[in-house]
């Protein structure tokens, strides 16, 4: 029985969505309620016992974009449009976790979907290690886990503002410099085409 | 804290340590009994090589918590990766892991490669393999070496930066870059070996190999260094898993699982004769031991993948400004310190649209605040070193 | 000879003599084993630069420190923490009081020597927990805590590695200790005297592993171990006050090695039957100027043990290093003094 | 504790005898810097020479540079015609390049982009400069380094010959 069947079987009616890449590897979107119990599952069942990453995702195109822009050249078109990953969804945010058997050497990808500045249910009691984890995912994004023991900010100084990796949350770096990559090549005086202008000084 | 209740065998030493830590925390509560002291060891102190702070509440000399607060060199890396090409990320994640930088390129490029559904030819695979392994060998010297300086012993630390300089000079000799080599492109490398590198290569495994046994019977073999290691810090199997340990730290406590072996990857790790170095003890020693078995037998590999390298070209046909398809993919190798992975997300774009750095270190060090309740102040340093983590590979 | 100079004559060259003892040892223990022993184990060279085979490095280094600012923390004890490094030195000095380096060549020749040599060494250890105390480091504190600890508990096994000797010897003036072992014979052969080193080699193991412990030098080295304590009780130090602990750790060393020498290797002298002297009467007056000499090799030799277990081994851990010196240090220097006292009752 | 035949300490304290012994007889492991060098290997990433004439201020290198550090300006010139009697070309000429090493990571993309073999690596490392501005080296003194740039090494047997 494959890894999917099974996991449709013990816990079928929560499975939104899921994808199989032969040889490659296993997303499966669950329902925000069966997030926790996902993962009970998956490692008191089926053997998932270790826990890789937890991590979130923002599908919503960077309204900044590279920062790469030349200002007299006219912006190309932008889609704004969200548009979510391998096994679908239907929110900007997603949270994502990955797990993996020992015994079978295979890992699953897990998702689940997450409104903005909302939450789900903290992994930490299945997985110690989510800890960590969920506390970065929160600073990073906003994101907050019902039943974490201590959600607090991991990297950042404790008065910062803003999810660093929300698309919306500029990087300044790249916005306060003004981009190197812009033509500065001044013409010939006077002149509008090069071939012509060689022309008319000869 | 969770996860003792298993029924994992926990050593004497430990279970006692427990014992006390918690009578120490119910003697603070009581009136006229001493009082904690907190030490804030770091962010500048010499045994966190970086700048990682630990804040452990200590009752004398006993930790009675302790928790490490990252954060001092983080560098944001998943969100500069949203705005760079591919070939800036190479660049860029060089940086995680500095120690081991080569390493940290493969997996990414692996990532990209699965996305857009090519493979680096075989004479690639096997150079990659090559030098992902001298990384690991460069990674790990240093941290022999380092455990000494740990422990109070000054010499190893000398010893390794001596010889981790044969291992880098070939690197460098490689890639042109001592420590971050950026050498790897989707589809293959940059350039192929210079004359004479392979010949290089196999006097620098001996001299590799010599620097193991100096520094087990150095450092491992003395009894001072065995007292002050066996026994302490121990970390069973499932408490292992669910912290997500991996690399070294995990196979120390009996878990037989090695990324190069349990997964097919365009690498060359399967033509060559190797195994994987388990150790069932878990504590500091097993650490430290399993990751000088696990020099060896890296040098081991190089020296039988040297003299197999297949002729032929080093790049696939790519074109010159890479797009990579829109889709997702998972691809994490064996790195010095543990499983390194990237989650990278493409839009079809020349840089990808998100890459979830997953780095060994992070989950490696999210289990201190488990493993040293009530060990001794001593302690915190050697179960630190032995845990090995470089603070780049933490804070990303 | 001295006996013509005015009693300030007198003092005079024996203060200048006392800063000699102390500091020349000193100064060439950093440079021989610190700066070059210790790099050549390390196959590396050391300080170069300056003067030739950088032998002025020292000086370049308490040129340096003299130049610091005299600072201290702002939540310092600071007539102690001003006071401490002085103390430490002190101790040397006093040590180096009852050291004799020839046979009219000594600051002080008395009776209970080796008693009052073991009782001054331990005022170093007050300096070092107000260093501790004072310096409102919590690094600070736990070194000085750690130090104290340890000095006191290795003080023991050192008094009673020494009893051996005096037992032997049958007297506590340490001139007279050197006097016997150059004068006896063991196993009836007089072309070596007898240095204790032979007959109490097990206290002389002991005291060996007490210094180390007492200097804190590694694997003993707790109360500064810079991976842990950063640097212990001398961490808030700079400029010439810890240029002082400095001097004191490294003369500390040279003045113990001197003390060992002269209760287990025969001290200043060269056995008595090679010049036909059969006492300390006999002995002649160039001897005054030779046994310096000898005595500085043989501190030499014993500081190169030292230093050479510094350089190889890592260090105890606090509580390690307690278990080690009450339950098996203590308990061989005791088996070793009964076995001494039943052996010279017997003979 | 087991009990080896020689014990682990002792093994110890002759390896570090071993060493001193060995270095005082075959001499050390390191150099002694600034009077004696040792020269990097021929591929290393030292400094970035420019081969000014090369340049047709085409701002690949400077779009690829993941730090922006580099920047270019220019402007137009008539060069001389190709074949005679031919018109005048119009060419970009060089008013500015400039690399800030205070904030290159070194990572040689810019040299790897370049159409035009104007950039180069030289193993040269001896820049450093006190002043953190001194850093940013105009067109001269990159130029300069061009003086330095080795030969391309002779690659590894089964490596395929003739392809850049």
């Amino acid at each position: 029985m494959s890894i999917l069947d099974r996991l449709r079987s013990l816990i079928g009616d929560s499975i939104a969505d899921s994808l199989i890449k032969p040889s490659d590897d296993l997303w499966v979107r669950v329902k925000p309620e069966a997030w926790r119990r996902t993962a009970q599952v998956l490692r008191d069942e089926m053997g998932f016992e270790y826990f890789c990453f937890l991590s979130a995702m923002d599908w919503m195109p960077s309204p900044f974009g590279k920062s790469e822009d030349d200002p007299t050249d006219e912006a190309p078109p932008r889609d704004d449009t969200i548009k979510q990953g391998y096994a679908g969804g239907d929110t900007r945010f997603q949270v994502l976790a990955r797990l993996y058997s020992l015994k079978q050497h295979v890992g699953i990808i897990l998702k689940v979907d997450v409104e903005d500045r909302g939450a789900v249910d903290s992994w930490v009691p299945v997985f110690a290690g989510a800890n960590w984890h969920e506390r970065e995912t929160w600073e990073m994004f906003g994101i907050s886990f019902t039943g974490h023991p201590d959600l607090r900010k991991m990297y950042l100084p404790g008065d910062f503002e803003g999810n660093p990796l929300r698309k919306d949350f500029p990087l300044l770096a790249r916005i306060i410099k003004p981009w190197p990559g812009i033509v500065d090549v001044e013409p010939l005086p006077g002149a509008a085409d090069d071939e012509q202008e060689g022309a008319v000084a000869e | 804290m969770t996860a003792t209740t298993s029924g994992q065998v926990i050593s004497d030493r430990q279970q006692l340590a427990y014992i006390a830590s918690q009578a120490a925390d119910a003697r603070v509560n009581v009136e006229l009994e001493t009082e904690g002291m907190t030490l804030n060891i770091g962010p500048q102190h010499p045994a966190t090589h970086g700048t990682l702070r630990i804040i452990a509440r200590l009752d004398g000399e006993q930790v009675i918590w302790a928790e490490p607060s990252a954060g001092y060199m983080h560098r944001g890396y998943e969100k500069l990766t949203e705005v760079r090409s591919f070939p800036q990320v190479t660049a860029l994640i060089n940086r995680i892991d500095w120690l081991g930088s080569f390493a940290n390129e493969v997996p990414f490029i692996l990532a990209a490669e699965k996305l857009m559904g090519i493979e680096a030819p075989p004479r690639a695979q096997y150079i990659r393999t090559i030098l992902f392994e001298l990384s690991r060998i460069a990674n790990v010297t240093l941290f022999l070496g380092d455990l000494g300086v740990q422990l109070g012993a000054i010499t190893p630390v000398f010893f390794a930066f001596r010889d981790r300089e044969y291992a880098l000079n070939l690197i460098e000799a490689a890639t042109g870059g001592r420590f971050h080599p950026n050498f790897d492109r989707i589809g293959g490398l940059k350039d192929d070996l210079p004359k004479g590198w392979i010949d290089e290569a196999k006097a620098t495994m001996k001299k590799m190999k010599q620097f193991c046994d100096t520094i087990e019977d150095l450092l491992f073999g003395n009894e001072i260094f065995q007292i002050r290691t066996r026994g302490i810090g121990v970390i069973p199997k499932d408490v292992a898993m669910s912290y997500g340990l991996s690399g070294a730290n995990a196979r120390a406590s009996g878990i037989d699982w090695d990324l190069r072996r349990d997964q097919t990857l365009p690498m060359a790790w399967d033509k060559a004769d190797w195994k994987v170095i388990t150790h069932p003890a878990g504590d500091s020693f097993a650490r430290c031991w399993v990751r000088l078995q696990e020099t060896r037998e890296a040098c081991s590999i190089v020296e039988q993948l040297v003299d197999n390298i297949p002729a032929g070209p080093i790049m696939a046909k790519v074109p010159r400004i890479v797009k990579v398809p829109e889709g997702e993919a998972w691809v994490s190798t064996e790195n010095p310190l543990g499983e390194m992975g990237y989650y990278v997300v493409s839009k079809g774009d020349t840089g990808p649209f998100r890459v979830k750095i997953r780095s060994a270190s992070f989950n490696n060090i999210s289990i201190t605040p488990w493993l040293l309740k009530g060990v001794f102040v001593p302690d915190i340093i050697t179960i630190l070193a032995s845990l090995y983590f470089i603070l780049g590979d933490i804070d990303r | 000879m001295l006996a013509t100079l005015p009693y300030w004559g007198v003092s005079l060259i024996r203060i200048l003599g006392g800063i000699v003892a102390v500091l020349l040892p000193a100064g060439s223990i950093v440079y021989i084993f610190l700066f070059k022993m210790m790099s050549f184990m390390q196959s590396r060279l050391g300080p170069m630069e300056a003067g030739p085979y950088g032998s002025m490095q020292l000086f370049a280094e308490v040129g340096k420190w003299l130049q610091k600012e005299d600072l201290a923390p702002d939540g310092a004890d600071k007539r102690l923490f001003k006071m401490a490094p002085l103390i430490v030195l002190a101790s040397t000095f006093l040590l180096v009081a009852v050291v004799p380096f020839g046979p009219d060549a000594w600051f002080t020749n008395f009776e209970a020597g080796v008693f009052y040599a073991l009782a001054v060494s331990s005022v170093s250890v007050l300096g070092i927990l107000m260093a501790g105390w004072s310096s409102a480091n919590k690094y600070s504190l736990m070194g000085g805590l750690r130090a104290a600890g340890q000095l006191i508990a290795y003080e023991l096994p050192m008094v009673l590695a020494v009893i051996g000797v005096v037992i032997q010897a049958g007297t506590m003036n340490l001139q007279q200790i050197v006097v016997k072992q150059n004068n006896d014979k063991i196993f009836g052969l007089h072309f070596l005297g007898n240095p204790y080193i032979l007959t109490q080699f097990v206290g002389f193991i002991v005291f060996m592993i007490a210094v180390q412990a007492e200097l804190t030098q590694t694997p003993f080295d707790m109360p500064i171990a810079e991976s842990e304590l950063v640097s212990g009780y001398m961490t808030e130090y700079s400029g010439f006050r810890f240029l002082i602990f400095f001097i004191g750790e490294f003369a500390t060393a040279g003045v113990f090695a001197l003390i060992a020498s002269a209760l287990f290797l025969g001290g200043w002298g060269v056995p008595f039957s090679w010049f036909g002297w059969h006492n300390i009467g006999d002995v002649a007056n160039w001897m005054n100027v030779v046994g310096p000499l000898i005595m500085f090799v043989k501190m030499m030799i014993v500081v190169f043990l030292i230093m050479w277990v510094r350089f190889s081994f890592p260090r105890f851990r606090e509580d390690q290093l307690q278990r080690f010196a009450w339950k098996v240090l203590i308990p061989i220097a005791l088996a070793n003094i009964m076995l001494t006292a039943i052996l010279k009752v017997a003979f | 504790m087991a009990k080896p035949k020689v014990p682990g300490m002792f093994k110890g304290l002759g390896i570090t005898f071993n060493t001193l012994v060995d270095t005082l007889k075959n001499g050390a492991a390191t150099v002694q810097y600034p009077h004696e060098k040792e020269s990097p290997p021929v591929r290393a990433r030292g400094v970035i020479a420019l081969r000014e004439d090369n340049c047709t201020s085409c701002m690949l290198c400077a779009r690829s540079c993941p730090d922006w550090c580099i920047y270019i300006e220019g402007h137009k010139e008539l060069a001389p015609p190709r074949r005679a009697g031919g018109k005048p070309r119009g060419v970009n000429k060089l008013d500015r390049f400039d690399i800030d090493y205070a904030l290159c990571m070194y990572c040689g993309i810019c040299v790897e982009v370049c159409p035009f073999d104007a950039l180069f690596w030289s193993p040269e490392y001896e820049y450093s400069e006190p002043k953190i501005a001194d850093l940013l080296h105009d067109k001269t003194k990159l130029g300069e380094w061009m003086e330095t740039v080795p030969e391309a090494p002779e690659l590894e047997s089964g490596a395929l010959k003739g392809k850049k």
